[in-house]
């Protein structure tokens, strides 16, 4: 069975170590907040100018002062701090964020990524993205596998417009987990269920099979 | 130094057709509302407005586009708004979209100074495209120039009559850039009060950078998602 | 995310000989005190040093001065210092001289991931000398690099345990550039409190900066020119 | 009558205009802050980071956190603001300090200043001057005319090592106001008892004299 996206939140969750800095971006990388495990204190950057984000306020304490880069309400957590646009990317420029997790709507198995353009499709902007993939020291991609038409969006080479290059570490897709090496995408872990021969078959890029590939446990 | 002016009416007065404006706010969060309104009476046109978002159809910067005040937008994101995609298609205005840490950092480099920063940002994408890049330590960089903005519109807090501004949480975002990158800066506040009651320790933007202040009126504070947890159930009493 | 420490001696453990410091304050004002006294009880040597100013004789980094620890300081004003001069004279000491403005910009520039930055400072002078030139809109700017120091060691006036640091009046000067600036960064201050217990609006140094902090002790706060006004004669009362 | 230290302070903040920030230097350019005229509303920036520097305090309520660039204990004025010194001297690069006075060992017809360094002389460092000469958008040196043996301090060019060019705007010595122009030194106005001939004597480089030059009145 493909991961749900709840699942691939899950999955990258296990990649967070004590004492991390992450920004999460918009989607399914918002969902990892929900699954940081027990034991692990992690701090949330959000790019508009907060480090130490908390979770969504009850109903009735939204504050229009308070929201987070995807512009939702939000509250913080004690110990936060505010600060302006450019601290906030100064600091992800210095390499003070220890882990970004975003989307994509492709990956190259260099690790370049594209996830702000669709030619002929209205362009809204790449927001904080471009500055996040081209400073992060950790990026980790939330995707899924295949787009809707099936085709695959782990690539040789990306076609869509790129946001940043060699730039993503790891991938936590629908179907698998891996890592980008200089040799390609290396399989890491498999989606419970699903075959080694359907990823080879659904990676258009170089893919990396050494050994046994683990099956992810939930 | 009293910098106070009336109202957003004084203290945009002289904003001129074609006037290149810097507008402070992410999203509708922090935006200068009364500066935005008074903008739209006096119907001033051809503007560029260098802001990180423009608005959505009814609120923002997106009242500016209805009247087609805007000429060109520099921006980071454009979310959603549907005026701003049909002028856009159109070829009635023109959108430059700039990463927000290039955008923010282009101010702070105005307001010190500093005629141009390199940034990472955008290498080896088209926004390099035309660009200077340059190699420091094996990492290549993109070199981006100061803006150069005739007017910063900031949404403050409070503020005092000396000019010096405080923001609130997320409210501050690229406000205290802007308000340091414009050849005249304006400030609305929710608070202003007479100098010297602000803690001096605690000020974001001091007063140098600010030219003229005024204490708004009516804020609406849209919400653009809002997002709440269900409120956890009252325990019982015993 | 707990970064507090017991003390200086713990906040410094692993300073090794050879490394390259920045130290914060302006004069003796805002330098962290503790510290500099357990790098001297240390006994580390061959340190570089990045600090507006070397202290005086019998405080601050004249401490270390004078107990040979310091091969070569990065500064603006090295002060009335003999020690320091005799060192400097001998060739035991090296020193680097650089405009005030572009030593704080460096320490910004390392702190906000930028390689380099520009300025005016010195264009014309021997500081020049060797350095690139560059125009931008008829007026020329040196290029000069981010500063890369292993360790920053800063004094703030409160603190909390996750790193976040608030300073006092003038004594903030260096303190929050170098703070963003190390590799390690090493806070003392004078209230350490829990994480929460200050207003995150007003936060100057946010803690992800940060790497180590303690509540220092038996500060003395020298003053260097102590400048007064005759008090004015008390009124008589009726 | 050559002007006291005082007189070059009082006469240099008669060029204070309302509304300025300004920067004072240590020694004479310090007295300014004692003449500013009346009516005349004026703020101090110390580029230690302070806008709203006030006077001395008073005995018994030194604060060592609160000092000048010149070190000295100080206060502050209704409306002031701390900040760090890269904003600090971010202000004073982006041109929004109005004026900066500052003394001179020498400046050249051309407004070329040396004030940090004699060679054989050990070196204490430029501090903020070289900082505060290349960005100020209004430089008033306060000197004395000559130099202990007598000698012009105002050169055709400076001997000394330069600590910016083509800055200075306007002197004011012990002898007389003089404006930096295209042509050279243009001499503005006169001590008390002071002749054009003893001006044109101790002044080295090249002097300009149009007209009827005034007598400076105290």
């Amino acid at each position: 069975m493909a991961l749900t996206k709840e699942q691939i939140a899950q999955r990258i969750a296990r990649e967070l170590r004590d004492g991390y800095y992450v920004n999460l971006g918009i989607g399914i990388p918002t969902l990892v907040a929900n699954y940081i495990p027990e034991g692990i204190n992690v701090v949330l950057q959000s790019e508009n100018g907060l480090l130490g984000m908390g979770p969504f306020p009850f109903e009735g304490e939204e504050d229009p002062d308070l929201i987070n880069a995807g512009k939702q309400t939000i509250t913080t957590v004690p110990g936060s701090a505010f600060f302006d646009s450019a601290m906030s990317f100064g600091m992800i420029r210095a390499g003070k964020v220890d882990l970004t997790v975003l989307g994509a709507m492709e990956v190259s198995e260099n690790g370049d990524i594209a996830n702000w353009k669709i030619p002929g499709k209205m362009v809204k902007g790449m927001g904080g993205a471009m500055d996040l993939v081209a400073s992060a020291r950790n990026i980790i991609v939330a995707m899924m596998h295949t787009n809707p038409k099936g085709e695959s969006k782990l690539l040789p080479q990306c076609a869509l417009p790129l946001t940043g290059v060699k730039c993503v570490k790891k991938i936590v897709s629908d179907l698998a987990v891996l890592d980008i090496t200089p040799q390609g995408f290396k399989l890491i872990e498999r989606a419970p269920g699903i075959s080694v021969e359907e990823i080879k078959a659904k990676t258009a890029g170089k893919l990396i099979v050494e050994g046994e590939i683990p099956e992810m446990q939930f | 130094m009293n910098k106070a002016v009336r109202d957003a009416g004084e203290a945009i007065r002289d904003i001129h057709d074609g006037a290149v404006l810097m507008l402070g706010g992410f999203g509708l969060c922090g935006i200068p509302e009364n500066c935005i309104a008074a903008l739209v009476k006096k119907g001033v046109k051809a503007l560029t407005c260098i802001s990180n978002n423009a608005g959505v159809d009814d609120f923002g910067i997106g009242l500016m586009l209805r009247q087609k005040q805007v000429r060109k937008m520099i921006s980071s994101y454009v979310g959603e708004n549907a005026e701003f995609e049909r002028q856009l298609l159109s070829g009635e205005l023109e959108v430059e979209l700039i990463p927000q840490g290039t955008l923010a950092t282009r101010c702070l480099a105005a307001g010190y100074g500093m005629p141009a920063i390199f940034t990472p940002a955008g290498v080896g994408t088209e926004i390099a495209d035309g660009k200077e890049i340059r190699n420091f330590n094996g990492k290549e960089y993109l070199l981006e120039y100061a803006f150069d903005a005739d007017y910063a519109i900031v949404k403050a807090w409070k503020g005092d009559t000396d000019g010096n501004l405080i923001y609130k949480e997320t409210a501050r975002n690229f406000n205290p850039l802007m308000a340091m990158a414009g050849k005249i800066t304006i400030a609305e506040v929710e608070e202003l009060v007479p100098a010297g009651e602000l803690d001096p320790n605690m000020i974001h933007t001091p007063g140098i950078y600010v030219h003229r202040i005024f204490q708004g009126k009516d804020y609406q504070k849209r919400i653009e998602q809002r997002t709440v947890n269900p409120r956890p159930l009252p325990l019982l009493a015993g």
